[in-house]
């Protein structure tokens, strides 16, 4: 596991703001991209697809976001949605203000595991993030070593489609079949109208040899895992990014355990069968 | 492991000449209270000991620490270390045990928190055989014993009006004390030794806790047995903040002028705000989930990773509980539930 | 005390009746400890109705426990200051008197437990029986012993300036900030105690003295008009700060100033829920 | 010498005190300039968190001024205010916290000599009281944190 870029894992190290746009039509989206303040820090700071960062700003606090940006790239990006103290702070920040990361944290989807399977990535939301990451990096390096790959990412209206630009070019690609959806109907929007756990449910995925990946609000994951059981897909073949409030992200402060499993440090990536027989928690 | 029999004065002695080097602390009643304090002049060593209302976590993990000072525009950054040595006198085995549970989670190898780390090396601990049971302490009960070393650095054994017993298990005391004592016995085991430590004496109503340790991932589901616990639970926070072996903290900025310095502070898995997620989803929105947490945490899940329960008997929580809930009743409670 | 045989036998034939005839769902009530001191229970079915006791270590406050189990039928055994509880909660629209059926108890004055007197605040008890009842068994309640928290106040209130400061910071120094107190109040029922809104930032979480001012002054604060001076927040403080000559000095003012005491008729407003055109005025109005 | 010059701040309400804070001005009516003044829109606003927060964050005296009771421009905002703040205000004294810190007072739109002349009398209250020692909240690691930048 890459460990965290200082030796003491709550100092932040200080990086600059490069680029911040909104996502969303009714700005509580924001993505934000970030540059380390000394360059050398970003060849130590590498991570996989799946694994998240602590941003910290000065005198408002951390809080948890996963990497939305391709590990190849040289930025560091992540999405934000505009909830309490400190996101607002975040939507506040201005190209070249200096904040803290830390990181990277947590685990990875286990890349290894989905060669020589179909792959199918289910999200819905702000949730989209790390997904978004893993998919760049499978389509770079994995393009060959994987058998088909769906998309089916959903939102509540094209407003609030994450890296829409990145959504048409995955659309075109002949590499992948998406089915892009929201949950209601807007005028000028052609894509698939429904819930992602219909819309998976009615979605013709190979389920010989297939791995799923999940994230998005608990609401959907509960929903969307019994009908990939019923499809006949694995409880070990379905993966899931958990969400749960952290503040140390480290495995130390005791608050985002799911069993005795930290969310932080053994997760957010758990297989279902994982999460079998522990407290629904999440 | 070295047995050493000293009189008083020269363990007096010996204290006197390390306190250049080292604070030493001795439990000291402050009205209704028993509180660690700092060792002044030597005519307060009444040998008592009193178990102290607050536990020694607050030496490794006190309730505010600062974790580093910035300037409100990011650009500067100092850490605060606190690496004052000290030695705990007196301490109770249920408590010297919590500081070997608490360094489970703080020093494994993930991650070592550079805080607890340092503050931990520099805390010496004396401990003393219990001289009698407290009104709701149950180490007895977990299998423990109220003279055992629990992880200690020594610990002080049948006190005489002019001498006392003292087991030492490392080298760095046992050279502090070494040219004060009368006998230095070597001994390759405490068990040798803790007969002379049976001062208190009482039949042990053990606890089911390794048969509960099996029986608890079967009553993760029942619903009803949560609801039942935690039905005249008030959710404070009074248990977890008292409890040796709770270390759950919570981390925030606090800012003045042009600075600032981020903290961290004692949390309870009993607060609502512990799990509230900024979308307002709650996973544990209610005390029957964190009692299930509280219960699972100290009898499955410490077990589970270190094999150690996360409870060390001190019965803190049961003196200090404005519902008056007793854990040993919640451990029969659900061990018995159908 | 032959009273507290008496009241524990006629609450547990009223217990029978509620779950019988009024088919409550749950009795709140007191069930002993191994050593004859009282906690919290919550009664389930008829069959248990014997666990029902009661004495003069009953220092909880049951009201508390009614937000555990809202829409629910629920009886409660209710003392004075317990059925005042009730009376402000009713009041503030929290709890619904139709689903509440109150085992009245004339109370017979808490003892503290270290030193086995009443409460200061049952020895300034007037209200000795609960406001409303379904129930209530047949005991004399306690006669007024004597205003002996009254009396302190008025000590402390002739201290000089910096006496009372210096006891009041001593008071703040103990607090740990584990909200027990808070927990413990019936009238504390907010979804977000202003503690934890963090913008604005009220207070910090580091426990310093001025913070635990900040805390312990508001939380007392936002009872003025509501508290009814049960002293549960003051048992439930694990350091033993001393509350209740805070509380106790502002129901005087409130009752001085205002004539108004906490809890006493259903649907009436709150001291500080209402004003009256020739209130007390004290105001600076230009005169030095 | 540097005598001590107290800060105070001052809630006035928007329909009456604060009219009466600008008239005093325009008819040239001295007062010390140690009153920082916060517009709120009625004296019914003041939440007691306000007066704490003020001290906490260092300032030396505070002052709530409000219409006459029955001039309110919402009928009745100064009468809940005035049974708030006579309660809060016998609390804060009860701790000992000095009573000259806390001043409460009716000042019409029309009363510009008073609004000066109540200025000046908490100002010189509060010098005589000295800075605000008894509660206030002091960061000393920070601030040498950041006198070292």
């Amino acid at each position: 596991m890459p460990s965290i870029i200082n030796d003491n894992p709550y100092l932040p190290v200080q990086a600059k703001v490069e680029s911040t746009d909104f996502e969303s039509d009714d700005k509580t989206l924001k993505t934000l991209t970030f540059s380390f303040l000394t360059p050398s820090v970003r060849e130590k700071f590498n991570f996989l697809p799946g694994q998240f960062i602590e941003l910290s700003i000065a005198g408002k606090g951390e809080s948890p976001f996963g990497i939305a940006s391709n590990p190849t790239e040289e930025l560091i990006k992540i999405t934000v949605n505009r909830t309490g103290y400190v996101t607002n702070a975040i939507h506040n920040l201005y190209k070249g203000d200096i904040v803290g990361i830390r990181g990277p944290l947590g685990n990875w989807y286990p890349i290894s595991k989905f060669v020589g399977s179909n792959l199918a990535i289910i999200s819905g939301g702000f949730a989209f993030t790390t997904l978004a990451s893993l998919l760049d990096y499978l389509l770079e390096n994995y393009s060959d070593k994987l058998g088909k790959i769906y998309l089916i990412y959903g939102a509540r209206n094209p407003g609030m489609l994450l890296y829409r630009d990145k959504l048409k070019e995955w659309s075109n690609n002949p590499r992948l079949e998406t089915y892009i959806t929201v949950d209601n109907k807007v005028n000028d929007w052609d894509g698939l109208v429904g819930f992602v756990p219909d819309i998976v449910e009615k979605a013709d995925i190979d389920i010989q040899n297939t791995y799923t990946v999940i994230c998005g609000p608990p609401i959907m994951i509960k929903l969307t895992i019994p009908k990939l059981l019923n499809k006949g897909i694995g409880k070990d073949h379905i993966y899931t990014s958990l969400e749960r409030r952290m503040k140390c992200g480290i495995g130390k402060c005791g608050r985002c355990n799911i069993g005795k499993n930290f969310v932080c440090k053994d997760g957010p990536v758990f297989s279902y069968a994982d999460l079998e027989g522990l407290p629904e928690e999440y | 492991m070295k047995l050493l029999r000293i009189k008083k004065d020269n363990f007096e002695e010996a204290l006197r000449s390390l306190q250049n080097e080292f604070k030493i602390y001795i439990p000291k009643k402050e009205d209704d209270n028993v509180v660690f304090s700092e060792l002044g002049n030597f005519k307060d060593m009444d040998y008592k000991f009193e178990r102290t209302s607050h536990p020694i976590k607050e030496f490794v993990l006190p309730q505010n620490e600062t974790l580093f000072y910035f300037l409100k525009d990011g650009s500067r950054e100092k850490e605060s270390f606190d690496t004052s040595k000290r030695i705990l006198l007196g301490v109770r085995p249920c408590d010297a045990k919590t500081l070997k549970l608490l360094d489970f989670n703080f020093l494994d190898s993930s991650y070592i928190d550079p805080y607890y780390e340092k503050r931990r090396k520099n805390t010496f601990v004396i401990s003393i055989a219990c001289n009698e049971f407290g009104e709701n302490c149950f180490c007895d009960s977990l299998g423990d014993s109220p003279y055992k070393l629990n992880g200690a650095d020594a610990i002080i054994y049948s006190i005489s009006n002019e001498e006392l017993n003292l087991l030492i298990d490392n080298e760095v005391i046992f050279s502090f004390f070494k040219k004060y004592s009368e006998k230095i016995e070597e001994v390759n085991s405490e068990e040798e030794v803790s007969e002379k430590g049976k001062i208190a004496e009482r039949a042990t109503k053990p606890l089911p806790v390794k048969e509960l340790k099996e029986k608890l991932p079967s009553l993760i589901g029942s619903t009803d047995l949560w609801k039942n616990i935690s039905a005249t639970c008030i959710e404070c926070g009074v248990c977890t903040y008292l409890c040796p072996a709770c270390y759950c903290f919570d981390i925030n900025d606090i800012t003045f002028g042009k600075g600032g310095k981020r903290l961290r502070s004692y949390d309870s898995c009993m607060f609502k705000e512990y799990t509230l997620e900024a979308s307002g989803h709650n996973p544990r929105p209610t005390g029957a989930e964190r009692w299930r947490q509280r219960l699972l945490h100290k009898f499955l899940y410490y077990p589970d990773l270190y094999n150690e329960l996360g409870c060390s008997g001190c019965g803190r929580c049961i003196d200090k509980c404005p519902s008056k809930i007793d854990i040993r009743e919640v451990i029969n409670y659900a061990f018995n539930y159908k | 005390m032959n009273n507290d045989k008496l009241i524990t036998e006629e609450i547990r034939e009223f217990g029978r009746k509620a779950f019988k005839e009024e088919n409550v769902e749950i009795i709140i009530g007191y069930e002993s400890l191994n050593d004859n001191s009282l906690k919290p229970a919550v009664i389930y079915n008829e069959n248990e109705v014997n666990k029902l006791t009661w004495n003069q270590t009953a220092s909880f406050n049951l009201a508390t426990l009614l937000r555990k189990f809202k829409g629910k039928k629920t009886g409660i055994i209710a003392n004075g200051c317990i059925g005042r509880s009730l009376v402000v909660l009713i009041n503030e629209g929290q709890i619904k008197r139709e689903n509440l059926v109150i085992i009245g108890v004339p109370c017979q004055g808490i003892l503290n437990e270290n030193n086995e007197e009443l409460y200061e605040n049952c020895m300034s008890c007037k209200y000795p029986s609960p406001p409303i009842f379904d129930y209530i068994a047949q005991v004399e309640p306690l006669k007024v012993q004597g205003d002996t928290l009254g009396e302190r106040i008025e000590k402390i209130e002739a201290m000089s300036e910096s006496e009372k400061l210096s006891y009041f910071k001593e008071q703040m120094n103990k607090c740990i900030r584990c909200y027990a107190c808070r927990q413990a109040c019936p009238m504390c029922y907010c979804e977000t105690c202003f503690v934890d809104i963090n913008s604005p930032k009220w207070l910090s979480k580091e426990v310093t003295n001025e913070d635990n001012t900040i805390w312990n002054i508001t939380r007392i604060y936002h009872l003025a008009g509501r508290c009814v001076e049960c002293g549960a927040c003051s048992r439930a403080c694990p350091e033993g700060l001393d509350l209740m000559y805070l509380i106790g000095k502002m129901n005087r003012d409130t009752k001085r100033l205002f004539g108004f005491e906490a809890g006493l008729k259903i649907g009436t407003k709150g001291n500080l829920e209402t004003f009256n055109p020739n209130d007390p005025d004290f105001f600076w109005k230009g005169e030095s | 010498m540097n005598e001590f010059e107290p800060k105070i701040i001052g809630f006035l309400c928007n329909w009456c005190s604060y009219a009466g804070a600008d008239l005093a001005g325009v008819s040239r009516f001295q007062y010390p300039a140690n009153i920082r003044i916060i517009r709120i829109p009625c004296s019914g606003r003041v939440n007691h968190l306000f007066i704490m927060r003020a001290l906490y964050d260092g300032a030396d005296g505070v002052l709530i001024s409000g219409c006459h009771p029955g001039d309110c421009h919402y009928q009745t905002g100064n009468y809940y205010a005035r049974r708030r703040l006579e309660i809060f205000k016998n609390l804060l004294y009860f701790t000992g916290i000095p009573q000259n810190r806390l001043k409460l007072a009716w000042v019409s739109a029309s009363e510009g000599a008073q609004f000066s002349k109540l200025v000046t009398e908490i100002t010189d209250d509060v010098k005589e009281l000295g800075e605000n020692e008894e509660f206030r909240a002091v960061r000393k690691d920070i601030e040498e944190f950041c006198n070292e930048q």
